[in-house]
C-alpha cells in the first residue's frame, strides 16, 4: 500500500499540471456519480422520513425495499415529460438557470472533502482540489443557488415566480452574511481556512466549543436551502410554487434536484465544520479500518439531515419580514458576538 | 327580555299605517308586510330602539299567481333578545323595485346583489349592483323567477360553444335554450355594468402595483373562489372577492324535488357539516307540520350533530395549518387521522362518511346501532386528550405566536356591524351562539358554555375552534348518559302535502348561525327555500380585513375563517 | 429546431442552424426523421415498458378542490388512505401534474378555468373524474349553471362513481389509472 | 500553518467540475429532446394564474426597499471580506511582540474597533427602518 502512495505523491511533485488534470477528471465523473445518487436518497429519506413523522406510510408500492425505486420512478417519468416553454418567458435566462443551479452545486462539491482513507496510522481526505481557503470557496458558491433561483423567478414572466425570486433572494441575503461570521469564528479556532486542517484540528468539536456558532450556522444553513420554517421563496399556499411555476418536467425536476444536492452538500459542510468531521471515538473501527473515517462522516452526515427533515415536519413557515428581521437584528449581532467568543476561547485554549 | 308580541305592538303604535297582516308565531318569531315606502324608517326604528343590531339577510319570494314580488328581511340582535322579525316588503312583478338598506346595514350587500341577479327585484340606492354568484351571459335571465323559461335545464352541457382568446385563453358561449328560443322570451336588453375584471384594473394607481390571482384554483379554502389582491411588493393593498365558481343553484331545483328529497340537496350545501343542515331543513318543516320529535330522536339528532361539528372543526383546522405550515406538517396529518375515528363513529350510525341524509322529518333514520355507546366512550377521552395536546402545541409555538397574533383581528363592535356569526364573532368576545341564543331540541337540558375568545384575532379563532371541541364532547358525554329509550320517529303519519304556511328555523352550523326560510303552498314540493348560510356572512367581511396586511398574512386569514364555498355559493 | 430550448443561446442562432444541410436535406428534416424513427424504436415495446412503469408510478395530481369529493381528495393525500404510498402526491401548479382530477361540480363560471387548467398541462396527461356531479351532472342533472358532460369537454380515463365515493375507491380509481398507463390502453401514443 | 500559497495548478479541477456540472442538465435537456412527445399548442404556452388570464403582464417595477437592502448587505459582506485575510494575521507568532493593554493582540484590537464601528452602522440601519421588508 505505501509504495502505490509514494509513486503517486513523487509523481504529482514532478508534474503537477497532469496530475491535477487527472485527478480532476476522475473526480468529476466519481463525484459527479456520488453526489447525484446521493441527492437522490436525500430526496428519498425527505419523503420516507417526512410521511414516517405524519404517522403514514411513504412511497413503498413502488417496487425495491421501502421504495427506493420511487426516484427512478419519478426521474423516468420526469424525463419522459413534455418539455414546455411558455410564451412570454425570458428563453436564454429561463433555459439557463437550471444549468447555473447545478454547476454551482457541482464546484461546491470539488472542494469538499467526503471523509478520508484511514491508511497506515494516517489519514489521507478524499478531496478533488484541495485549496486552503476551501472553506471560504464553499460557503462563496452555496449561494450560486441564490442567482439561479432568482433567474428562474424572474425570467418565467408569472406573478407568483417574482414574488418567490424576490423572496428567494432577500431571505438568502439575510443569512449570507451569519453564515460567513460563523465560518470564520471556526477558522479562528482553527487557525486556518482549508477544510482538512479544520477537521484535523478538532480534537473537541467546534459545536461544543462555540454553540453560539453553531445554532446560527445550522439556522443560515436551513434558510439557504429554503427549508420549511425559512421556504417562502416556494410556499405552497401564498405563491402556488414560488419561483418554479412555470418550470415543468426535467427542468423543474434539475431545480428541484439541485436543491437537494445543496442539502446534501450543506450538511456534509456542518459535519465538517462543526461535528469534527471523520473523526470519530474508535478511529480504526476493528473491521473495516481503512474506511473507517469514512463511516464515521456518513453517519454524522445522516444524522444532520434528519434533524433538518424533522424542522419540516414540525415547524411553521415564517412571513418573510420576519424572516429578514430574525437575520439582520438577531443572527448578525449574534454571530459577531460568537466572533468574540471564538477569539478570546482561541487565543487562551487552543 | 322584550318578546314578538311586544316588538309588535310598538311597532304598530310608532308606524300606525305602515304594518299590516302582522303575525306572532310565537315567543321570538315575528312576521309583518312593512310598506315599501317605509321600510327604512321602520328598520332604523327598530335598529336604534328595539336592539335589533344584527341584520340576518333577506330573501326575494316571487309570488306568480299574485303578480307580485317580495323581499323579506331577517333582522335579529346579538344578545339584547332573541326575537327574529322577519319584515316583508311587497313590489308589483312587472319592474319590481325595493329600497335598499345597504347604507344601514353593511353586510346587506351581498343579500341584495344576489337577490337582483336572481330575481330582477331592483334595490334603489344600492351602490354596486353587480352579479355575485352568476357568471355575466345568465345575469338577466332571472333564473330563480317562477317562470324562468330555461328550467328544468337538461342541456346546459352540450350548447357550450369554444371561443379560444389571442393570448391562448378559452371562453365559452352558451347560445339560448330550445324552450327560450320557441317560447320567444330570449333576452336581448341585458343590464349593463363593468364586469368584475373591468372593476379591478381600475384600481391599479402606479407601475409598482399588480393585481395577482389567488385565483380559482388554489389550495385554500376547499372550494375554487377567486380571491385577488392588489399587491405593492409585498403588502396587500386591496382585496377582491369574487364567488359563484360552485353556484349550483340547489334553491331553485329544490323548488323541482319533493319535500323528502329536499333533504339530500342539503346535505350537498356544505359538504363537510352536512347533519347541521338537515336538521335546520328537517326543523322547518316540523315547524310547519306542527310534528313534535320525541326525546330519544332528539337526543340522537344532538349527538350526531356535535360528532360532525367536532370532524367538520379538525378538517378546517387542519386545512388551515397547511397554509401556514407547508403540506408536510405532522400535526396536519394527525388531525386527519383523528377525523378518520369520529367520521368512522358517525359512520356507523348513517352508513356515509360526508353525505349522511340522515335526519328525517319528526326523527331520524335509524336508530343507534348497540355498540355505538362503548365506542363512543372509548373514543371521546381519547379525542379530548390530542385536542388538548393540539391546543398546547399552538401555545408553546413562538413562530405561531408571530404569525398569528393580532393577524385579521376584529374588534366586536366592526364584527356586529358586518354581521358575521359563529366562530369568527365569538373570537372578538361576543357569547352569539345558537344553541343558547334560539335553543332548539334538547339543547336547553344540557349544560354547556359559549367558547369566546379576547382579541378576535387568528390565533383566537383558531384557539375557540379547538376548544368548542372539548364542548361538543362534554355534550355528547351528558347525551349519552342522559338518552332514553323510546321511538325514533313520531307515529303520526307524514302526509305528502306539507300545510300552507312559512317558517325560518335556525341551527348553530360549526361555521356560524344557518338559517332555512322554507315557503309552502300546500302541494308536494317547497314553493320556496331561502338557505342563510353561515358561511356567506363570513365570506364577505374578508376583504376589509386584508387591507395592508402581506400575502402570507391575507391567506392566514383566509384559512382560520375556515371557510366553505360551496355554502356560500349554493 | 430547439437548439436554444437546450442550450442558452439566443434564438437568432436557432434560426441559422435550421437554414444549414447535412447530406443535402435541411437539418430541420434530418433531425425529424431521426425523432420520429428514435419514437417509433420506442413505441416497440421494452423501452415503452419502462417509460410506462415510471409514468404509473409517479402520478402527480393537481390539488383543486372542487365540492364534496374534494374534501374526500384532501383524505386521499393524507395520512390513513395514503396516496403517498403509490408515489401519488399533489402539486399546486398545473405544469408540474400528470393527472387532472374533476373532483366535485363543474359549474358555467368554472369551465373556462378548467379547460385553461387542463391546457397548461404537459403532454403525457390523464384526467379522473370522481362523484357523480363530475360524471355525469349528479344530483344537479337539471340545474341551470352544471356542466352535465364532463366526458366532451375532456378525455376522462377513470370514472370513479360514488357521491362521493370513499378514499379506497380513490385508490382503486388510481390503481386502474396506473393500469390503464401500463397497458398504453389511452390511445394517446405517449 | 499557512503554507506557501496554492499553485495555481490546483485550479484545474474545478474548471473540469464547473464543465462537468454544465454538461449534465444540458444532456439532459437534449434527452428529452428526443424521447419526451412534444405538442405544442397556444393554448399550453399561455401563462399560467390561478386558472385564469392575469391582468396585465408581471413585470412590475419593483420597490426601491429592495435597494436598500442590497446596500446593507454589500456593506456587511465587504466586513466579512475584511476578516478571511485576518484570521491568518492574528494568530501569526510574529505578532506576539505587539501586545496591547497586557494580553490582547494587537490584531484583535484593531478588528474589534472595525466591527464595533460596522455594528453602529447595522444599529442606525435597524432604527431608520432601511431593514424593513417593505
Amino acid at each position: 500500500m505505501d509504495g502505490i502512495i509514494d509513486t503517486i505523491t513523487q509523481f504529482a511533485a514532478q508534474e503537477p499540471a497532469i496530475f491535477a488534470l487527472i485527478i480532476g477528471i476522475i473526480g468529476a465523473a466519481v463525484l459527479s456519480g456520488v453526489v447525484n445518487v446521493g441527492a437522490m436518497l436525500v430526496i428519498w429519506a425527505d419523503r420516507k422520513v417526512m410521511s414516517d413523522f405524519c404517522n403514514r406510510f411513504g412511497p413503498n408500492r413502488v417496487g425495491g425495499r421501502w421504495g427506493i425505486l420511487q426516484l427512478g420512478a419519478d426521474a423516468i417519468k420526469l424525463f419522459t415529460k413534455e418539455d414546455v416553454i411558455p410564451a412570454g418567458v425570458d428563453k436564454g435566462v429561463y433555459v439557463w438557470a437550471p444549468i447555473i443551479a447545478s454547476a454551482g452545486t457541482m464546484l461546491v462539491a470539488a472542494a469538499i472533502p467526503f471523509g478520508a482513507l484511514h491508511i497506515g496510522g494516517k489519514n489521507y481526505p478524499l478531496v478533488v482540489a484541495n485549496m486552503d481557503i476551501s472553506a471560504f470557496y464553499v460557503e462563496a458558491a452555496l449561494s450560486i443557488m441564490s442567482i439561479a433561483v432568482f433567474m428562474a423567478g424572474y425570467s418565467s414572466n408569472n406573478k407568483y415566480s417574482i414574488l418567490g425570486a424576490f423572496r428567494g433572494i432577500a431571505r438568502m441575503i439575510a443569512y449570507e452574511v451569519p453564515m460567513g461570521v460563523c465560518v470564520i469564528s471556526v477558522a479562528v479556532m482553527a487557525h486556518s481556512l482549508n477544510l482538512v486542517e479544520i477537521v484535523e484540528s478538532q480534537t473537541l468539536w467546534y459545536a461544543f466549543a462555540q454553540p453560539l456558532g453553531f445554532v446560527i450556522f445550522m439556522i443560515a444553513l436551513v434558510t439557504d436551502l429554503g427549508r420549511v420554517p425559512f421556504d417562502q421563496s416556494e410556499a405552497e399556499e401564498e405563491i402556488i410554487c414560488g419561483y418554479s411555476t412555470e418550470y415543468s418536467g426535467i427542468r423543474w425536476g434539475l431545480l428541484y434536484f439541485q436543491e437537494y444536492n445543496n442539502f446534501l452538500l450543506g450538511s456534509v459542510l456542518v459535519s465538517l465544520l462543526f461535528l469534527g468531521g471523520w473523526h470519530g471515538p474508535i478511529i480504526p473501527i476493528p473491521l473495516l479500518d481503512m474506511v473507517s473515517p469514512l463511516i464515521w462522516l456518513i453517519m454524522k452526515v445522516i444524522i444532520v439531515i434528519w434533524f433538518i427533515i424533522l424542522i419540516r415536519a414540525a415547524l411553521f413557515r415564517m412571513r418573510i419580514d420576519q424572516v429578514t428581521d430574525l437575520g439582520w437584528k438577531w443572527m448578525l449581532p449574534l454571530s459577531i458576538v460568537n466572533l468574540g467568543w471564538a477569539v478570546i476561547v482561541g487565543t487562551y485554549f487552543a | 327580555m322584550t318578546n314578538a308580541s311586544e316588538v309588535l305592538s310598538s311597532l304598530q303604535s310608532a308606524f300606525p299605517g305602515a304594518v299590516t297582516d302582522a303575525r306572532v308565531e310565537s315567543d321570538d318569531r315575528l312576521w309583518a308586510t312593512i310598506d315599501s315606502k317605509k321600510i327604512r324608517d321602520v328598520c332604523k326604528y327598530m335598529t336604534d330602539k328595539l336592539g335589533f343590531d344584527h341584520y340576518a339577510g333577506s330573501a326575494g319570494v316571487d309570488w306568480i299567481a299574485r303578480n307580485e314580488m317580495e323581499v323579506v328581511e331577517i333582522m335579529t340582535s346579538y344578545g339584547a333578545h332573541n326575537v327574529v322579525a322577519m319584515l316583508k316588503v311587497k313590489t308589483p312583478r312587472d319592474n319590481p323595485s325595493v329600497p335598499s338598506l345597504v347604507d344601514m346595514y353593511w353586510n346587506a350587500n351581498w343579500y341584495e346583489r344576489e337577490t337582483w341577479e336572481m330575481f330582477g327585484i331592483n334595490f334603489e340606492g344600492h351602490p354596486e349592483l353587480y352579479p355575485l354568484l352568476l357568471s355575466d351571459p345568465l345575469v338577466g335571465v332571472w333564473p330563480w323567477r317562477k317562470d324562468f323559461k330555461g328550467y328544468p335545464d337538461l342541456t346546459t352541457g352540450e350548447r357550450a360553444v369554444q371561443i379560444t382568446t389571442p393570448e391562448g385563453y378559452t371562453e365559452y358561449r352558451f347560445p339560448p335554450t330550445p324552450a327560450e328560443i320557441e317560447a320567444g322570451t330570449v333576452v336581448t336588453e341585458r343590464p349593463k355594468y363593468p364586469t368584475f375584471r373591468e372593476r379591478e384594473e381600475a384600481w391599479i394607481k402606479s407601475d409598482s402595483e399588480m393585481i395577482m390571482h389567488l385565483g380559482p384554483q388554489h389550495a385554500m379554502v376547499p372550494g375554487p373562489f377567486l380571491l385577488d389582491v392588489l399587491v405593492e411588493g409585498e403588502r396587500v393593498k386591496k382585496a377582491f372577492l369574487d364567488i359563484g365558481y360552485i353556484h349550483k343553484g340547489i334553491e331553485k331545483i329544490m323548488e323541482n324535488r319533493t319535500w323528502l328529497q329536499g333533504i339530500t340537496y342539503t346535505d350537498r350545501m356544505c359538504y363537510v357539516a352536512s347533519l347541521s343542515n338537515n336538521e335546520c331543513y328537517c326543523g322547518a318543516v316540523e315547524r310547519l307540520l306542527g310534528l313534535e320529535v320525541p326525546l330519544r330522536a332528539q337526543y340522537i339528532r344532538v349527538i350526531l350533530e356535535e360528532l360532525s361539528r367536532i370532524q367538520s372543526h379538525l378538517i378546517g383546522t387542519g386545512e388551515f395549518l397547511t397554509l401556514i405550515a407547508g403540506v408536510g406538517f405532522a400535526p396536519w396529518q394527525y388531525m386527519i387521522i383523528d377525523r378518520e375515528k369520529i367520521i368512522s363513529l358517525i359512520e356507523s350510525v348513517t352508513g356515509a362518511r360526508l353525505t349522511h341524509t340522515f335526519v328525517r322529518f319528526g326523527g331520524v333514520r335509524n336508530d343507534l346501532p348497540e355498540g355505538f355507546d362503548e365506542q363512543c366512550r372509548k373514543v371521546l377521552p381519547y379525542m379530548k386528550s390530542r385536542v388538548e395536546e393540539f391546543i398546547e402545541f399552538f401555545a408553546q409555538d413562538p413562530i405561531y405566536h408571530a404569525r398569528m397574533e393580532n393577524i385579521g383581528s376584529i374588534s366586536p363592535e366592526t364584527a356586529k356591524r358586518m354581521g358575521c356569526a359563529g366562530r369568527v364573532l365569538r373570537a372578538t368576545g361576543v357569547p352569539y351562539d345558537m344553541r343558547k341564543e334560539d335553543p332548539i331540541l334538547v339543547y336547553p337540558e344540557l349544560d354547556f358554555k359559549v367558547v369566546t375568545g379576547t382579541r378576535g384575532d387568528s390565533a383566537d379563532r383558531i384557539d375557540c375552534t379547538l376548544r368548542e371541541i372539548l364542548e361538543s364532547i362534554h355534550i355528547i358525554e351528558q347525551c349519552l348518559d342522559r338518552i332514553p329509550s323510546g321511538p325514533i320517529k313520531t307515529e303520526a303519519k307524514i302526509p305528502k302535502k306539507v300545510p300552507a304556511g312559512e317558517a325560518y328555523y335556525r341551527v348553530e352550523d360549526p361555521r356560524g348561525e344557518m338559517g332555512m326560510y322554507v315557503i309552502s303552498d300546500g302541494g308536494d314540493k317547497p314553493y320556496r327555500v331561502k338557505v342563510r348560510g353561515p358561511f356567506y356572512a363570513t365570506f364577505q367581511t374578508l376583504t376589509p380585513l386584508l387591507e395592508g396586511v402581506y400575502i402570507a398574512d391575507a391567506v392566514a386569514i383566509a384559512g382560520s375563517m375556515d371557510g366553505c364555498p360551496s355554502e356560500s355559493d349554493r | 429546431m430547439g437548439i436554444s430550448d437546450v442550450i442558452p443561446v439566443p434564438v437568432c442562432i436557432d434560426e441559422e442552424i435550421e437554414k444549414w444541410t447535412i447530406f443535402g436535406q435541411p437539418v430541420t428534416e434530418v433531425w425529424f426523421t431521426t425523432t420520429e424513427k428514435i419514437h417509433q424504436i420506442i413505441q416497440m415495446g421494452p423501452i415503452k415498458n419502462i417509460f410506462n412503469w415510471g409514468r404509473k408510478n409517479s402520478v402527480y395530481f393537481l390539488m383543486q378542490p372542487m365540492g364534496c369529493c374534494g374534501v374526500e381528495m384532501f383524505v386521499f393525500g393524507a395520512a390513513p388512505y395514503d396516496s403517498d404510498r403509490f408515489g401519488c402526491i399533489p402539486r399546486n401548479t398545473p405544469r408540474q401534474t400528470d393527472v387532472m382530477i374533476i373532483s366535485g361540480y363543474l359549474t358555467r363560471k368554472y369551465l373556462p378555468v378548467f379547460k385553461n387548467l387542463w391546457e397548461n398541462m404537459p403532454e403525457p396527461k390523464w384526467c379522473i373524474a370522481i362523484g357523480e356531479c363530475a360524471i355525469s351532472g349528479g344530483p344537479f342533472y337539471d340545474s341551470y349553471n352544471i356542466i352535465q358532460n364532463t366526458g366532451d369537454y375532456f378525455p376522462i380515463d377513470v370514472y370513479i362513481p360514488g357521491c362521493p365515493p370513499r378514499p379506497e375507491q380513490f385508490l382503486e380509481g388510481l390503481i386502474n389509472l396506473q393500469e390503464k398507463i401500463k397497458q398504453r390502453k389511452d390511445k394517446r401514443d405517449y | 500553518m499557512a503554507g506557501e500559497p496554492m499553485a495555481v495548478v490546483n485550479y484545474i479541477p474545478l474548471i473540469i467540475f464547473l464543465i462537468m456540472g454544465a454538461i449534465v442538465p444540458i444532456a439532459a435537456l437534449a434527452a428529452i429532446k428526443v424521447i419526451a412527445p412534444n405538442r405544442p399548442s397556444r393554448q399550453k404556452l399561455s401563462i399560467y394564474e390561478g386558472g385564469l388570464k392575469p391582468i396585465r403582464d408581471a413585470k412590475i417595477q419593483y420597490s426601491v426597499q429592495y435597494y436598500l437592502f442590497a446596500i446593507v448587505f454589500v456593506i456587511f459582506d465587504v466586513e466579512v471580506l475584511f476578516l478571511y485575510p485576518w484570521i491568518y494575521v492574528y494568530a501569526n507568532e510574529a505578532m506576539q511582540r505587539f501586545m496591547v493593554f497586557g494580553s490582547m493582540n494587537i490584531a484583535v484590537f484593531e478588528m474589534l474597533l472595525f466591527i464595533i464601528v460596522l455594528l453602529v452602522g447595522l444599529i442606525y440601519a435597524i432604527k431608520k427602518e432601511a431593514l424593513r421588508w417593505v
